[in-house]
C-alpha cells in the first residue's frame, strides 16, 4: 500500500459518515409490518464502547437503498444485543425488511437527546405513547422497572391503529407487574378485542396527575402528541416536564446537513427529544 | 421471469426512435444490461417471437393515432411494469405541437390525399391512456436515468431521479444563469432537473425538454419570461416546443395569452 | 530589498507584474492556484495560471437579478466583482465521495477513497468570502463534529485576498458587520493600486511567500491612497439592513405572519440563492449503484431547503410543503437560528442571491419589509 | 400456387415498418412496405414558428440523425437570410455532422446488418459469438458520441447549432483531449472493414441512379451541389424540379422519383459511387486493398461503404479538430428578413433536403423536408421485386430474411419519413 | 321511601357526582339501581329509547355503532367510573344511536334520566353541577372522535 492509500483510508476511518458494521442476530416480528431486529457490532472495540440511553437513535445503513433513523429500543442497561423496532415504511425500511439472520447493516449512533430518566427520580411518570412510538420509550420503561422503587406512580398509555398493531403486546403483563398501570387502546376494535377504544389522548381524563410531581413523556405521530401535550398542560404540568419526541428527514445524524431543521433545532442534535419549554415557540408553527 | 431475469420489452410510438437510441448509446453498460436483463421485444435492435408478457416495458412516443390507443392498452395488459421514456411518452413529445393547430389543416399542407391520412386530434401522454409506473422525462431521456431505474427496479428499491428545477443542477454544476448574466429566456427555474444543464451550458436558455419541475411557481415565473422575452409569441412558443402539453406549461403559456388579450 | 524585515502584518508593495512570481512560487510549492476568470458573461473560479488569465480590465453592473459584465478599458485586475462561483465549490465540492461498498461473497468491503484532492491556493478572495469561510468553519469544524476533508482541504488552503474597492450596489457587508476591508483569515491581502499591488502579510506561510518575490517597502504615499479607497468603499455600501441585531428576535417570534406569504409570492421555489450562497451547507447523501446492486458509492452531494425532497419523510409527504414555508426557512435561518445554531449570523452581505436570483428577489428590501410588517 | 412473404415489423430499422410479398406462379405481383409510422406534421406545424426554432424541432423529426436536419435546416434558413459562417464555424459544424456519421454507420454496421451476414437475430447474439467485435463497434460509437456531446451538449438532439453559428464555441482542448481515442478508432475501423469485407453478401446488383451531395471541395455531406449518376451535377435549388413526391396508382406510400418517373438511390452507396474520387488517402487505400473500388452496385455492399466512411470521418475529425481554431463570437450578426433557402446535406442514410420561406417576421411560411428514406423507399420496393424471384426457391424463413435484409441494408430511418402514408395490408389468395 | 345507604356511598364514590350534596344524593338514589351485565350481554340498542344513564363501576363497556358498510365500529370502551348513555339527560332526547354491550362482566348504576332532568329542573344548583359534568363528558368524546377521525397512524392494512 503506497504512503497516499494509506492515507486516503485513514480519511475514510476518521469520516463521521463511514459505516459501521453490525450482524443480524435476532429478528422479533412485531406485527404485519413491524419487526425488531436485534444487532450486535462484528468489531469488538465498538461492541464495548458503545452505549446509549433511552430515546436515542441509530442510523441504520443498507448499501444500495440509503440510510434511516431508527430509535433503538432495548434496554441500555443490559449489555449485548442492540434492538431497533422498525416499522417498513419507507425505501431503506421495506429492503431492511427483507434481511435475514446473518445479514450485516451498518450502524451509526447512538444520536440524539434521551428521555429523562435519571432526572424524574422521585417523581411520577405518564408515558403516552402511539404506534410505533413506543420503540423509542421501551428502553424508558425497562429503566425505570430496573429502578422501580425510585418512581412514584408510573402510568403508561399506549394506543395503536388496531389490535394487530400493537406492539411488546408479551411483555404488557411484565410491565404491570412492577405497579405500571397501563392503558392499551385501539383506534379500530374487532370482536376479539375487549380493552379500550380511542385515541390515547382521550384517556388523559382517567389520570389525576399530580402537576408539580409529574414527568410526561410522549412519542407518536406528531398529531396525537399535540392533543396529548394540550391534556398535560391543561392538567397544569409544567412545561419543563412535558417531554415529546420529534421526527423530520434526518440524515447525518450530528446537526450538519441540514435537513432536520425545525426553527433553530436541529431535530437529529437538539433532539428528537425535546421539553415543551422549548418546542413551544415553533407550536403550531405551519409547515416549519 | 426466467432464469430469475426480468422480461424486458421497449415498445415505440409517435417518436423520432431517439429514446431507444438513448438506450443503445449505454455503450459502456449495455453488455451488462443485456446480461441483467432478458431483452425480449426491443424492435430496433431485435425481434423474438412470441415475447409476451413483459416483467419491465419501456414505452417510446405518445399516442397520434387510434391503433396506438388500442395498442398501448394492450401493452398495459401485457406489462408489469410500465416505464414511460422521453417527454413524447410523457408530455405527447414535439408532435403535440399539433395539438394548437386544425388537424385538418395539418394533413392538408402536408398530403395530397387527405382521405389516407388517420390520425387523432391531439398528441397525447401515455399515462392519458393507461396508468404508468415510472415517467422518466427528457427528449430525449437521459440514459443515465434509464439506467438508474433498471438498476433500482433489478434491486427492489425507489429510482433516485431529481423532482427539483434545474436551476439546482445547473449551479452545482457552476455554470453561468443565462437569464441573470445576459438576460436570455431560460425555462430552468420551471423544469425538471435531469439533462446536465446542457443549454446552460452552452449559453442560451433551457426549452423544457425535461418537463416542468415539482412545486415550481407560475406566478412568479411568467414575469421573468415576459420580460426576457421580445413578445409573447416568443414566450409561448419556448414552452410549446418539446413539453408544451404537460398541464403547467399549457398553463403558463394561457397565463401569457390571456395577459396579452387583456393588454390589447 | 532582502534586509527588509518581514512580519505578520507588514505590508509590501509588488509591481503587477510580480503577481505571476507568486502564482509561480505557489504552483511550484504544488498549490493549484484558482482565482478569477471572465467566462460565459460571468467571473468563475478556476485554475489560473498566469495573470492574463484574471478579469484584467472589467467590471461589473449588478442588481437583482441582473449581472452584467464588460470590458471598461480599465487596468485593474480585481476590479469586477465575483459571479455566482463561489469557494466552496472547492472546499465542499457539489459531489464527494464518502466511500465505496463492494459486495464480495455477499459481504459489503469498504473501497477506499481515492480521489486525492489537491492543495488549493484561493486568489482574490474577497472580505466577504473569508467571513463565509469562517461560517463554513463553525459549521464544519466543530468540537462534536469535524467534516474530515473540509478540514483537509481546509488546513492546507492559501487565501489571498483582496481588498473590495469597487463595491457593487448589491453588496451589503457592512450591513452585517462586515467590511470591504480584509481584517484577518488571510495569508496575504491584496490592493490594488493603479500601478502596484500592497500586499499585507497575514500569516506565516505569507511571510514565506512574499520572500520568493521582488517586494519593496510600502511607501505612505500607497498607504494613504489605499486608506482613502478603503474609506470611499465603505461609503458606499449602502447600510440598508436596518436593525439587524433585532433580526433573530423579529423573525422568530413571527413565524406565522401573513407578511411571509407577499415576500414569498415572487419566489419560484428554484433554489438558486441557496446554491451561489457562499455559507449555505445543507447537503444529502445518496447512494449510486452499478447495475447489479453488487457495488455502491455513497456520495455528498449539495442540496437546498427549496429542493421538494428536502423535507419528505419516509412514509411520504414532507413538513414543508409549500414555497412560503422554504422561504421562510431559508431566510430564518440565514438571519436568525443561525446565530443559535452557530454563535453568528449565516449572511456575510456578498449579494449573491439578490444577483443571481432570476426573480430579482433582493433579501435587504425583503428583510426590511418583514421587519416593518412585524413591527 | 400463391406464397406471402409477411413481415409484421421488420426489426432493426430506426422506426417502424412492415413487408408484404404476394407471390403467384413464382412471380411477385404485389410488394408493399407497410410504413406505420403514424404522421407527425412536422412541415404543418413549422408554420409560423419562428425561424429560431426550426433547427431544435426539426432535430426531433429522426433521434439518429438530429444533426443532419439541424444542418439541412440550419443552412436552408442562412441562406433565406443571406448568412455566410467563417471557416471555424463550419469546420466545428463538420465535425459535429462527421461524428453523427461515425455513430449512426457503426450502429447500422454492426449492430442491425452485421447479424444478418453472420447468421444471429441480433446484437445481443453477435456479442455472443464476437464479443471483441461487439466491444470494439461499441466502443467507437461512443466515441462519436463523445465528439457529439463534446459539441452539442449531447448526442441525440444536440443543442448547441443555431442560425448563424453556434450557441457557443467548443473548448478546443476538450476536442484535443478526445483525438487519442479518434485515433483508436481509425485503427479499429480499419481492422473491422477487413472483416466487414469478408462477410458474406447476398450476389445482387442493381443498376441505380444514384443521387448525392456533391461538394467540389471535399467529401461532400454538410452541404454543396447534388450530383447525380444520371444527369450530372445541379443545383439544391434544382432538386425539386427534378426529383418529385409524388402518389403513384400501385402504392399508397409517397414516392420520390425523378423526373422520368424513375426510382433512385441515395445513401451510402450513391456518395461512395459518386465522390470517390473525394476522399482522403486512408479511405481510398483501405478500399483498394479490399477490393471495393467504385462502381459497387450491389446494395447489401452498403456496408462495406460505411464502413469506408466511417474511416473516412475518423480521419476527418482527427484534421479537423487540429485545424479548428475558434475566434471571436460564435455567431455571425444577421438581419430577419423575408426570403426562401434551401439546404441538401447527406444524412447518414442518405440526402436530406429542407427548404424553407420565412416572412419578414422571421417566422416559417412554409416548409419542405424531404428525408432520405422516403426517396429511397421506390427504390427498395423496385429491388424486392427484383429480389423475390430469386429467393423464392429458398426456405420460406430464408427467404422472408433476405428481403427484410435487403431492407435493413438501406439503413431506412422510418422515423424520418415525416409523411409516408399508412398501407393497408391486403392477403391476395 | 326507604334510603339505600348502601347505593348512596357508591354514588357519592364516583368522581363524577364530586360536590354533590348529601340531600341530593338521597334523591338520586330513588331512582338508581345496580345492574349486572354478564360479558356479551347488551345494555342498550340503536334504536331504544334513551330511558337512563349509566356509569360503570366495574367492567367494561363497549360502545359500537353499526354501519351497513363497514360492519360494527367501535367508538368507545367505558370503564369503571366511565358514564354511559349522557345523551339521556340532554335536552333533545332522541333514541339511542348506539349500541353498548358488555365486553367483560360488568356492574353498572343505572339512573333512570328522565327523572334526573326532572331534579335538576328543579333544583337549578344541582342542574348546573350535573350539565357542566354532562357537558365535560361530550366534550371528552367530541375530542375522542374528532382524533379518531385523524385516523393518527395512517392507513395500514389491519386485520380487521
Amino acid at each position: 500500500m503506497t504512503m497516499s492509500a494509506v492515507e486516503d483510508k485513514m480519511h475514510v476511518e476518521e469520516n463521521a459518515m463511514n459505516p459501521n458494521w453490525a450482524v443480524i442476530k435476532k429478528i422479533e416480528t412485531e406485527t404485519v409490518d413491524t419487526s425488531t431486529l436485534w444487532l450486535e457490532f462484528e468489531d469488538e472495540e465498538v461492541r464495548k464502547d458503545y452505549k446509549y440511553s433511552a430515546g436515542q437513535f441509530n442510523m441504520l445503513y443498507l448499501p444500495i437503498y440509503g440510510e434511516s433513523a431508527i430509535s433503538i429500543s432495548s434496554d441500555p442497561d443490559q449489555e449485548g444485543l442492540i434492538g431497533h423496532t422498525i416499522r417498513f415504511v419507507g425505501n431503506v425500511t421495506r429492503a431492511v425488511s427483507r434481511l435475514n439472520v446473518g445479514d450485516r447493516i451498518s450502524v451509526r449512533g447512538p444520536f440524539g437527546t434521551n428521555w429523562p430518566v435519571e432526572e424524574s427520580k422521585g417523581k411520577d411518570v405518564i408515558i403516552f405513547a402511539g404506534g410505533i412510538g413506543l420503540a423509542p420509550l421501551r428502553p424508558a420503561i425497562y429503566q425505570i422497572i430496573n429502578n422501580r422503587k425510585d418512581y412514584g406512580k408510573v402510568t403508561i398509555v399506549y394506543g395503536a391503529r388496531c389490535p394487530s398493531d400493537l406492539l411488546y403486546t408479551g411483555e404488557y403483563e411484565e410491565w404491570r407487574s412492577h405497579d405500571i398501570e397501563l392503558m392499551v387502546t385501539v383506534d379500530h376494535a374487532d370482536d376479539t378485542w375487549d380493552g379500550l377504544v380511542g385515541v390515547v389522548p382521550m384517556y388523559f381524563y382517567r389520570l389525576r396527575p399530580n402537576p408539580e410531581n409529574t414527568v410526561l413523556w410522549s412519542c407518536g405521530p406528531e398529531i396525537m402528541m399535540h392533543f396529548v401535550l394540550y391534556e398535560g398542560l391543561a392538567r397544569k404540568i409544567p412545561d419543563n416536564q412535558i417531554y415529546l419526541s420529534y421526527e423530520r428527514n434526518m440524515k447525518c445524524g450530528v446537526g450538519v446537513c441540514g435537513h432536520c431543521q425545525h426553527g433553530a433545532y436541529y431535530i437529529c442534535k437538539d433532539g428528537p427529544i425535546f421539553t415543551y419549554e422549548q418546542l413551544e415557540p415553533y407550536f403550531n408553527v405551519e409547515d416549519l | 421471469m426466467e432464469n430469475g431475469k426480468p422480461r424486458v420489452a421497449v415498445f415505440k410510438f409517435s417518436s423520432c426512435s431517439g429514446c431507444q437510441l438513448a438506450i443503445l448509446n449505454l455503450e459502456d453498460e449495455l453488455l451488462d444490461l443485456v446480461g441483467a436483463v432478458e431483452i425480449v421485444y426491443f424492435l430496433e435492435a431485435r425481434r423474438l417471437p412470441e415475447s409476451r408478457p413483459y416483467d419491465i416495458t419501456f414505452v417510446e412516443g405518445s399516442v397520434t393515432t387510434q391503433e396506438e390507443v388500442e395498442r398501448i392498452i394492450k401493452i398495459r395488459e401485457d406489462s408489469g411494469l410500465l416505464i414511460s421514456i422521453g417527454s413524447c411518452a410523457t408530455a405527447g413529445g414535439v408532435q403535440a405541437l399539433k395539438n394548437y393547430k386544425d388537424v385538418n389543416h395539418l394533413i392538408d399542407i402536408v398530403y395530397e390525399h387527405p382521405e389516407f391520412i388517420e390520425t387523432l386530434e391531439k398528441s397525447t401522454p401515455i399515462s392519458e391512456h393507461v396508468k404508468v409506473d415510472v415517467e422518466l422525462w427528457g427528449c430525449p431521456v437521459d440514459k443515465y436515468q434509464i439506467l438508474e431505474a433498471v438498476s433500482a427496479l433489478l434491486q427492489n428499491r425507489r429510482p433516485n431521479l431529481p423532482e427539483h428545477s434545474l436551476c439546482l443542477e445547473c449551479k452545482a454544476l457552476g455554470r453561468v444563469c443565462v437569464t441573470v448574466a445576459s438576460g436570455i429566456p431560460c425555462l430552468g427555474p420551471i423544469t425538471k432537473a435531469g439533462c446536465g444543464a446542457i443549454c446552460p451550458s452552452v449559453g442560451r436558455g433551457c426549452y423544457g425538454c425535461f418537463g416542468p419541475s415539482k412545486d415550481m411557481d407560475l406566478d412568479a415565473f411568467i414575469p421573468i419570461l415576459r420580460e426576457t422575452t421580445s413578445s409573447p409569441k416568443e414566450a409561448v412558443e419556448l414552452l410549446r416546443t418539446i413539453c408544451g402539453y404537460t398541464p403547467e406549461f399549457e398553463k403558463a403559456a394561457q397565463m401569457i395569452l390571456e395577459e396579452e388579450v387583456a393588454n390589447e | 530589498m532582502t534586509d527588509y524585515q518581514l512580519s505578520i502584518n507588514t505590508t509590501v508593495a509588488i509591481s503587477k507584474p510580480e503577481l505571476n512570481k507568486l502564482l509561480d512560487v505557489l504552483s511550484g510549492a504544488g498549490y493549484k492556484t484558482i482565482g478569477p476568470v471572465a467566462k460565459n458573461n460571468s467571473l468563475v473560479y478556476e485554475q489560473i495560471e498566469d495573470i492574463s488569465d484574471l478579469p484584467y480590465g472589467y467590471e461589473t453592473d449588478q442588481k437583482a437579478g441582473r449581472y452584467r459584465l464588460y470590458q471598461n478599458g480599465g487596468s485593474e485586475y480585481f476590479q469586477a466583482t465575483p459571479g455566482a462561483s463561489t469557494w466552496k465549490k472547492y472546499l465542499t465540492p457539489p459531489r464527494t465521495k464518502l466511500f465505496g461498498l463492494v459486495n464480495v461473497d455477499n459481504k459489503w468491503k469498504e473501497v477506499p477513497v481515492s480521489e486525492i484532492h489537491p492543495k488549493y491556493a484561493f486568489i482574490g478572495v474577497r472580505p466577504c468570502e473569508i467571513a463565509a469561510i469562517k461560517i463554513q468553519d463553525t459549521v464544519l469544524i466543530r468540537e462534536d463534529y469535524v467534516d474530515t476533508l473540509y478540514k483537509k482541504i481546509r488546513d492546507e488552503l492559501i487565501i489571498i485576498a483582496v481588498n473590495c474597492l469597487h463595491p457593487a450596489d448589491t453588496c451589503f457587508c457592512t450591513s452585517v458587520g462586515g467590511s470591504p476591508e480584509a481584517e484577518d483569515g488571510y495569508d496575504l491581502r491584496l490592493t490594488e493600486l493603479d500601478d502596484l499591488f500592497l500586499v499585507n502579510i497575514g500569516s506565516q506561510k505569507g511571510i514565506d511567500m512574499v520572500a520568493q518575490l521582488e517586494y519593496a517597502a510600502a511607501n505612505s504615499h500607497s498607504l494613504q491612497i489605499e486608506n482613502e479607497m478603503m474609506s470611499e468603499a465603505k461609503e458606499k455600501i449602502k447600510d440598508v439592513l436596518k436593525d439587524y441585531k433585532q433580526l433573530p428576535e423579529l423573525l422568530m417570534n413571527n413565524l406565522t405572519h401573513s407578511a411571509w406569504e407577499d415576500v414569498a409570492a415572487k419566489c419560484l421555489s428554484c433554489g438558486s440563492c441557496t446554491s451561489v450562497c457562499p455559507t449555505c451547507f445543507c447537503w444529502d447523501v445518496q447512494d449510486v449503484t452499478n447495475l447489479h446492486g453488487t457495488e455502491t458509492q455513497r456520495d455528498k452531494v449539495w442540496d437546498s431547503c427549496f429542493n421538494p425532497t428536502f423535507t419528505a419523510h419516509a412514509g411520504g409527504g414532507c413538513s414543508r410543503p409549500t414555497t412560503t414555508s422554504r422561504l421562510r426557512q431559508r431566510i430564518t435561518h440565514k438571519f436568525a437560528s443561525w446565530v443559535e445554531q452557530h454563535g453568528g449570523e449565516g449572511c456575510v452581505g456578498c449579494g449573491r442571491c439578490i444577483v443571481w436570483c432570476p426573480a430579482k428577489i433582493d433579501i435587504r428590501e425583503e428583510l426590511n419589509i418583514l421587519q416593518e410588517a412585524f413591527k | 400456387m400463391s406464397r406471402s412473404i409477411k413481415v409484421d415489423a421488420i426489426a432493426r430499422l430506426e422506426g417502424e415498418g412492415g413487408l408484404i410479398i404476394n407471390v403467384k406462379d413464382g412471380k411477385p405481383v404485389e410488394i408493399k412496405l407497410d410504413i406505420y409510422e403514424p404522421p407527425r406534421f412536422f412541415e404543418g406545424f413549422l408554420e409560423g414558428r419562428s425561424y429560431k426554432d426550426v433547427p431544435d424541432i426539426t432535430a426531433r423529426i429522426c433521434g439518429i440523425c438530429p444533426v443532419p436536419h439541424q444542418t439541412s435546416a440550419t443552412t436552408a434558413i442562412e441562406k433565406a437570410f443571406g448568412i455566410d459562417i467563417p471557416e471555424s464555424m463550419y469546420i466545428l459544424r463538420k465535425i459535429l455532422f462527421l461524428a453523427e456519421f461515425v455513430e449512426s454507420h457503426v450502429l447500422h454496421v454492426f449492430m442491425l446488418q452485421a447479424p444478418d451476414l453472420t447468421g444471429h437475430d441480433s446484437v445481443i447474439s453477435l456479442a455472443g459469438d464476437a464479443p471483441d467485435k461487439v466491444k470494439a463497434a461499441l466502443r467507437m460509437k461512443k466515441i462519436g458520441n463523445e465528439v457529439m456531446k463534446t459539441i452539442g451538449g449531447r448526442s441525440i438532439h444536440p443543442v448547441n447549432l443555431k442560425i448563424g453559428g453556434f450557441y457557443s464555441w467548443t473548448d478546443k482542448q476538450a476536442l484535443m483531449d478526445l483525438i487519442p481515442d479518434l485515433e483508436w478508432g481509425l485503427e479499429a475501423i480499419t481492422e473491422e472493414s477487413r472483416w466487414a469485407a469478408t462477410l458474406p453478401f447476398p450476389d445482387f446488383e442493381v443498376d441505380y441512379e444514384y443521387v448525392a451531395v456533391h461538394n467540389k471541395n471535399e467529401y461532400g455531406v454538410v452541404e454543396g451541389d447534388i450530383i447525380s449518376s444520371r444527369i450530372g451535377i445541379i443545383t439544391e435549388e434544382e432538386f425539386e424540379q427534378n426529383y418529385l413526391e409524388k402518389h403513384v396508382s400501385h402504392s399508397n406510400a409517397l414516392h420520390s422519383y425523378n423526373s422520368e418517373d424513375q426510382p433512385y438511390m441515395v445513401g451510402p452507396l450513391a456518395r461512395y459511387n459518386l465522390n470517390y474520387a473525394q476522399l482522403g488517402d486512408k479511405a481510398k487505400a483501405l478500399a483498394e486493398e479490399l477490393g471495393i473500388v467504385p462502381p459497387l452496385n450491389n446494395p447489401f455492399k452498403g456496408l462495406l461503404a460505411r464502413a469506408i466512411e466511417t474511416l473516412e470521418a475518423f480521419d476527418q475529425i482527427i484534421k479537423l479538430i487540429k485545424a479548428y481554431d475558434p475566434q471571436g463570437s460564435s455567431m455571425v450578426e444577421y438581419e430577419v428578413k423575408a426570403g426562401r433557402g434551401s439546404s441538401a446535406t447527406e444524412a447518414p442514410r442518405g440526402l436530406l433536403y429542407h427548404r424553407y420561406t420565412i416572412n419578414e417576421d422571421g417566422d416559417v411560411v412554409n416548409a419542405k423536408i424531404v428525408p432520405p428514406t422516403a426517396q429511397n423507399l421506390a427504390r427498395m420496393e423496385s429491388d424486392l421485386w427484383q429480389l423475390t424471384p430469386q429467393v423464392l426457391q429458398k426456405e420460406h424463413e430464408e427467404a422472408t430474411l433476405d428481403c427484410e435484409h435487403l431492407v435493413r441494408s438501406y439503413d431506412p430511418c422510418l422515423s424520418c419519413a415525416t409523411h409516408f402514408l399508412k398501407l393497408d395490408i391486403e392477403e391476395i389468395e | 321511601m326507604d334510603i339505600d345507604r348502601k347505593l348512596i356511598d357508591r354514588l357519592r364514590a364516583v368522581p363524577w357526582f364530586q360536590e354533590i350534596s348529601l340531600e341530593h344524593f338521597e334523591a338520586i338514589a330513588q331512582f338508581t339501581r345496580m345492574l349486572d351485565l354478564a360479558k356479551d350481554e347488551i345494555l342498550f340498542r340503536e334504536g331504544d329509547s334513551e330511558d337512563y344513564i349509566y356509569v360503570v363501576l366495574k367492567g367494561r363497556v363497549a360502545i359500537e355503532v353499526n354501519s351497513p358498510d363497514r360492519g360494527k365500529l367501535r367508538i368507545f370502551t367505558a370503564e369503571a367510573l366511565d358514564v354511559v348513555g349522557w345523551s339521556a339527560v340532554t335536552p333533545v332526547v332522541r333514541q339511542r344511536t348506539a349500541t353498548t354491550r358488555a365486553v367483560v362482566d360488568s356492574t353498572l348504576l343505572s339512573i333512570d334520566a328522565a327523572k334526573l332532568q326532572q331534579l335538576c329542573d328543579d333544583n337549578c344548583d344541582l342542574g348546573y353541577l350535573i350539565m357542566s359534568r354532562v357537558s365535560s363528558v361530550i366534550a371528552g368524546r367530541l375530542m375522542g372522535a374528532r382524533m379518531q377521525l385523524l385516523d393518527f397512524y395512517g392507513k395500514q392494512d389491519c386485520e380487521e
